[in-house]
C-alpha cells in the first residue's frame, strides 16, 4: 500500500468514511434484520455487519502497517479496497458481495483522482451501480438496493462541476432516502423478497437502506471531519 | 442419523473433495484455500481458461470435467449452492491463461450473481473475462418465466466442445461466441419418477405418486412444471424426443449429439434402453443419432430421474466432439 | 406400472443391450443370436480369451469391461439371473483363442453351474477352457456356509489385471494361476442404508430402520448377516477397512489397490468422502493405497450401499493395472 | 451327420431309445411337475418334457436329412448328440443342462465304439456322471439325480466283462430305481429343495426320477426293439 503526497484539497478521508460506516451499521444492525425478516430471510443485519467488521479489521491492520500509525499517510483509496474486499471475500447472501462491487468502484475512481473528490464519487457510485446491475440484473423499480443507489448516482451526475464533496453527498443521500422510501410501496421483482409478492408490500429494502447508511455516513464526516473514531 | 452416508457435521462436500482431488492426483490438484481444482496438465496451446462450477450434488458436473481437452479449473459450492465469488475468482486467477478466462455458468440466479462478481473483480484486476450461459432446459422455456430457461444436462456437451476448442488456440471472443452458439442448438428435458433425498430431513424432497412422473424437473429438485401419468417407456420417451425435436429443429439428415443422463438413481439398464427408444424414435425421424453419452454426467443427489439432451451438431461440432479428452469422468 | 423406466413386457435386458452395443458400436459387438458381447478389437498378442458373465443388474458388470485391455466377451443373464449356458458356450467359442478361453466367475450356485456346463461342452468340442472363481465377499466367510464366500466387487480388479496379462500373451494355465491368487488376495466388504427395489414388485428388496445398516450386503438384495446401527461414516469406515486389512493382511508398507463402489444409489460425493476417510485409515496404518477406483462398478440395480475392496498388490500387480485399458466403463 | 458301415452286432438302436424315453416323459410329466412341486419350484416336468420334445424334433429333423428317411442309416451317436443339444441349448433350470451334458457324454462313447454297446454305455454313463459332479458340485446322499446316475454307474462298471447290453441295463436301471426310494429319505444338501430342510423329506427327488426313466427306456427298447414310435 503506498502512501499518496498529492491528494487534492477538496478531497474527504476514506478512512473516516468507513470508520463512520463500521459504526453506523452497528447502531442499525436491529433494524436492518427486523427488515430483513419481513420481506427476506433476516440475515441482512448480520451480512452488512459481518462485512463492515471485517473492512474495519482489515483498516487497522493496514494503519498499523503504514509509518506512525497514521491514517493521513494512507493511500485514499486502500480503506475502500479493504471494505471491497472483506465484503466480496467474507460475506454470503446476495447483499455482500454486491456492497462490495460497489467499494470496488468506489476505490478504483478515487485511486484515478487521487482523493475522495466529487469527480470521483461521481464516477465510483456509476461505475458500481452499473456493475451491481450488470451482476444482479435489478432495474430501478424491481426492490432492490438499487431503488437508492439509482437515484444517488442520477443526483451526484447533476450536480454542477465544481461541487464540493459535502454538496455532492447531501445530495446523493438525500436522493439515496428518497429511494428508500419509495421502495415501501414496491412489489419485489428480483431477490429472496420476489417470493413474497404482495405480502413485502408496505416494507422498505433492506439492502436500499443500508446503501443510503453508506452515503449518509461519507456525508457525516465530511460534515464532521473530526473523525471520532480516528 | 443423516440418510447419506457422511458424518453429519457438513463435512461431506469438502471430505468429498479431497477424497476426490487424492484419487485423481494425475489430473489435478486441489486449492486448499479457496476450494477449486485445478487441472494439472492443459494443452499448452490454450490461450484462453476455461472455468466452470456450481452448486455440489451434481457430481460428476463439474469436478469430473476438470483434465486435459476440458476445463481448467472448476469452482464447487455446497450441496444445491452457489460456489463464493471469491472461490471463483481465485479459481478464475489460477486458470487464466495470455488471453484470459471463459466462465461456463448454469443459468441460476446464485450462480449468476457469484460469478458476476467475481468477472467484475478480474475485470477490475485487468484480468479478461466472458461467459458462456448455458441454459438449456426446454421445461422453463416460457415468456412468464423472467430468469430464462435453466442450465441443466447440456452443460457437459458445452464444457467438452468449448475445451476441445480452447485447445486449438481459439481467442476469449471467438470461445464465447462458439459456445453461445452450442448452448443455443442444445434443449434438454428431464422426468423423475422419485425426488432425491433431501440431505437436511432425509426425506424425499416431494413426494410423487407411484402413477405420477414429475415431466420437466430440476437438478436442484424442484418440482416440475407438470405431472404426468407413468407410461411405458416407449412413448415417455418419444414425447420427450418429440418436444425437443421440435425446439432444436435439427436440419433434415443431420446430426445429433445426444446425452442420456442418469439424474442419481436410475439404473444403467435403464439409460441404455432409453437410448435404445431413443435412436429407434431418431432413426424413424431421420436424424442422426452421431454422438451418444449414456450414464450420468449431471445429476441431482439420488433422484430417480433421467434427461434427454439433443445437440445440433455440424461436421465442426463433431470433430470438437472425437478431439481427445482426459477427466475423471469423460475420457477419450 | 413398473417402479423402473421400462415398457414392462420383459424387454428391459434386450432393450438395454441393444442401447449399450448401439453407443459402444467402437468397442464391441451384440451377438443377436445368442446375447453376448464381443470385444471388436482385442490385443492380437493375446493366446488365450477372456471371458465372465453374470445376472444383469450389476452393471458396467461386465459388458462395460469389455474392450481392448479387458474382457473379450461378457455374458448378461436377465436382471439377477445366471445367463444360460448356451449363451456362455458361444460366447466362449467367438472369444477363444489358440489356446481356448478362459472364464471369470463370481461364485454363485447359478453361475458356477452354467459356466460349468458350457466349459464341459466346449471340452466335448475340444476348445481349452479353465475358470477363475472369484469369492471375495468377506461377509461370507464362514464355515457354515457350505456354497463359500461370494463373488461380489473385487472381480472387476480381476478382471482387469487379467486383461492385462492376457495381453502380455500368457498362456491358459498362467492365467488361471495368476487370476486365482489375485482373488485370493482381494476381499470385500458392502453395507447398505436402503434395499434396491425389486423389478417385479416395485417395493423395496427388504426394508430397513433408518437407524439401521444391513452390514455385509450381497449385490442380489440378499440380507446381510448382520444389521447395525448407523453410526458416522469415519467409524463406518474404520471398522469395515479394519476387517479387511485383517483378511487381506498387506504387508507393512506394501501397496493396496482400493475400490470404493457405489451400489446403485450412492452419490459420488459420499464415495468420494468414503475414500478420503478410507485413505486417512490406511495412512495411519502405514498401507499404501497405490491405485484407487472410486465410482459405480459392481451394482445392485438401485441399491443405496457402498462396498470397500482391498487387493494386496506388489509391483507386477501395479504394472499390470497401469496397462491400458479401453472399455465403457474403464479407460486409461 | 454321417452314416455308419459297422455297428457292433450287440448294439441297440439309440433312435429308439430317444423315442421310448420322449414317449415316457409325456407319460410321467404330471407326477414329476407335483413331486417338483413338493420338493422344488414344480417345474421339472415341463423342463423335462421340453428337452425331450425337442429332441424329437431333431431326430425328426436328422432322419428326413438321412437317405430314405430311415433310422437304420443314421449315426447311432446322432441321437443322442440331438438330445444333448436340445437338452443343453433350450431347456433352463438346473436339471435340463445336467440331463443334456448326460447325453453328451453318452454320444461320445457310443461315437467312440461305433454303437450302443454295453462298454460305451458304461464309459457314457460315467463320464457323464463325472461331468454332472464336476459342474453341479453333488455327492451321493445330497438328494440330487446323482443319487440315482452314481449307483447305475456302479451297476454298469461292476457287471461282467460280455454283458449284453440288456442285462446291463436291467442291472443300471434297477439300481437307479434303488436310488431314487432312496432319496425320499434324504435332506436336500444341493439344488433348490435344499432351502427346504426336513419338509422335503419322504418325498423322492425329481431329478433322479428323470434318470431312472432315461435307463428304463433304454431297456425297454433292448427288450422290445420293434420300437412302435420308430
Ligand atoms: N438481483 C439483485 N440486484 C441487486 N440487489 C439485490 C438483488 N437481489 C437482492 N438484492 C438486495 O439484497 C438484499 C438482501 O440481501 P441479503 O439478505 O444479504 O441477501 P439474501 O437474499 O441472499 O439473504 C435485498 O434487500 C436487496 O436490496
Ligand atoms: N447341484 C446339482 N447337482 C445335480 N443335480 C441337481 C443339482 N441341483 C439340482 N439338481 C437336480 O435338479 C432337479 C431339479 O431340476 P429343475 O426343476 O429343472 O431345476 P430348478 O431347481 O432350477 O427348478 C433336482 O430334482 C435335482 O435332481
Ligand atoms: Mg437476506
Ligand atoms: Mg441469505
Ligand atoms: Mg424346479
Ligand atoms: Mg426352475
Amino acid at each position: 500500500m503506498s502512501t499518496t503526497t498529492d491528494t487534492p484539497p477538496e478531497a474527504f478521508s476514506t478512512d473516516g468514511w468507513m470508520r463512520r460506516f463500521v459504526e453506523s451499521t452497528r447502531t442499525a444492525k436491529g433494524r436492518l434484520t427486523a427488515l430483513d425478516q419481513e420481506v427476506g430471510d433476516g440475515d441482512f443485519g448480520v451480512n452488512l455487519s459481518t462485512g463492515a467488521d471485517s473492512a474495519l479489521r482489515r483498516l487497522d491492520a493496514a494503519r498499523a502497517a503504514t509509518a506512525g500509525g497514521a491514517a493521513a499517510g494512507m493511500d485514499p483509496a486502500a480503506p475502500l479496497e479493504a471494505a471491497a474486499t472483506a465484503f466480496l471475500d467474507e460475506v454470503g447472501g446476495t447483499s455482500g458481495p454486491l456492497f462490495g462491487l460497489l467499494f470496488q468502484s468506489l476505490a478504483a475512481a478515487v485511486a484515478d483522482a487521487g482523493g475522495a473528490t466529487t469527480p470521483a464519487l461521481t464516477a465510483g457510485v456509476a461505475e458500481g451501480l452499473a456493475a451491481i446491475r450488470r451482476v444482479g440484473d435489478a432495474a430501478p423499480g424491481d426492490k432492490t438496493l438499487v431503488d437508492a443507489l439509482h437515484p444517488a448516482a442520477e443526483a451526484l451526475r447533476a450536480a454542477p462541476v465544481g461541487t464540493p464533496p459535502g454538496r455532492a453527498l447531501a445530495l446523493a443521500a438525500d436522493a439515496a432516502w428518497t429511494g428508500v422510501r419509495g421502495t415501501a410501496r414496491l412489489r419485489a421483482r428480483r431477490g429472496r423478497s420476489s417470493y413474497l409478492g404482495e405480502r413485502a408490500e408496505g416494507v422498505p429494502d433492506p439492502g436500499a437502506v443500508g446503501v443510503a447508511l453508506l452515503l449518509a455516513s461519507a456525508q457525516a464526516v465530511v460534515d464532521d471531519p473530526g473523525d471520532r473514531l480516528g | 442419523m443423516a440418510a447419506y452416508f457422511e458424518n453429519g457435521d457438513g463435512s461431506l462436500v469438502p471430505d468429498a473433495l479431497r477424497g476426490f482431488a487424492r484419487t485423481h492426483a494425475d489430473l489435478l490438484t486441489l486449492d486448499p484455500d479457496h476450494g477449486f481444482l485445478l487441472a494439472r496438465d492443459p494443452a499448452p496451446t490454450r490461450r484462453v481458461g476455461l472455468l466452470s462450477g456450481g452448486g455440489s450434488g451434481h457430481e460428476p458436473l463439474h469436478s469430473g470435467y476438470v483434465g486435459r481437452g476440458m476445463l481448467d479449473a472448476a469452482c464447487p459450492g455446497l450441496v444445491f449452492a452457489s460456489p463464493h465469488n471469491r472461490q471463483v475468482y481465485e479459481g478464475s486467477l489460477a486458470a487464466a491463461r495470455a488471453e484470459g478466462v471463459l466462465h461456463v455458468v448454469k443459468n441460476y440466479t446464485g450462480d449468476r450473481i457469484n460469478f458476476g462478481i467475481a468477472a467484475e473483480r478480474l475485470a477490475h484486476r485487468g484480468v479478461p473475462c466472458a461467459r458462456v450461459l448455458v441454459d438449456d432446459d426446454l421445461a422453463t422455456d416460457s415468456a412468464d418465466i423472467v430468469a430464462g430457461r435453466r442450465g441443466t444436462g447440456g452443460t457437459v456437451l458445452v464444457e467438452k466442445l468449448l475445451g476441445a476448442a480452447a485447445d486449438t488456440g481459439l481467442g476469449l471472443a471467438e470461445l464465447q461466441e462458439l459456445g453461445t452458439r452450442l448452448a443455443a442448438r442444445c434443449r434438454t428435458l428431464a422426468v423423475a419418477s422419485a425426488a432425491h433425498t433431501a440431505p437436511t430431513t432425509g426425506r424425499p424432497a416431494f413426494v410423487l405418486d407411484p402413477e405420477e412422473l414429475e415431466y420437466g424437473v430440476g437438478i436442484h429438485g424442484e418440482r416440475a412444471p407438470k405431472t404426468v401419468p407413468r407410461e411405458p417407456l416407449g412413448p415417455l420417451v418419444e414425447r420427450m424426443a418429440t418436444a425437443l425435436l421440435d425446439a432444436v429443429a435439427p436440419a433434415p439428415g443431420s446430426p445429433v449429439i445426444v446425452l442420456v443422463n442418469g439424474l442419481g438413481a436410475v439404473t444403467p439398464l435403464e439409460l441404455y434402453a432409453v437410448h435404445a427408444q431413443l435412436c429407434a424414435l431418431l432413426d424413424r425421424r431421420g436424424v442422426e443419432p452421431a454422438r451418444s453419452l449414456v450414464g450420468e454426467y449431471v445429476t441431482a443427489l439420488d433422484m430417480r430421474g433421467f434427461s434427454l439432451t439433443l445437440l445440433a451438431a455440424d461436421d465442426r461440432t463433431l470433430r470438437l466432439y472425437d478431439a481427445p479428452v482426459r477427466t475423471a469422468a469423460l475420457h477419450w
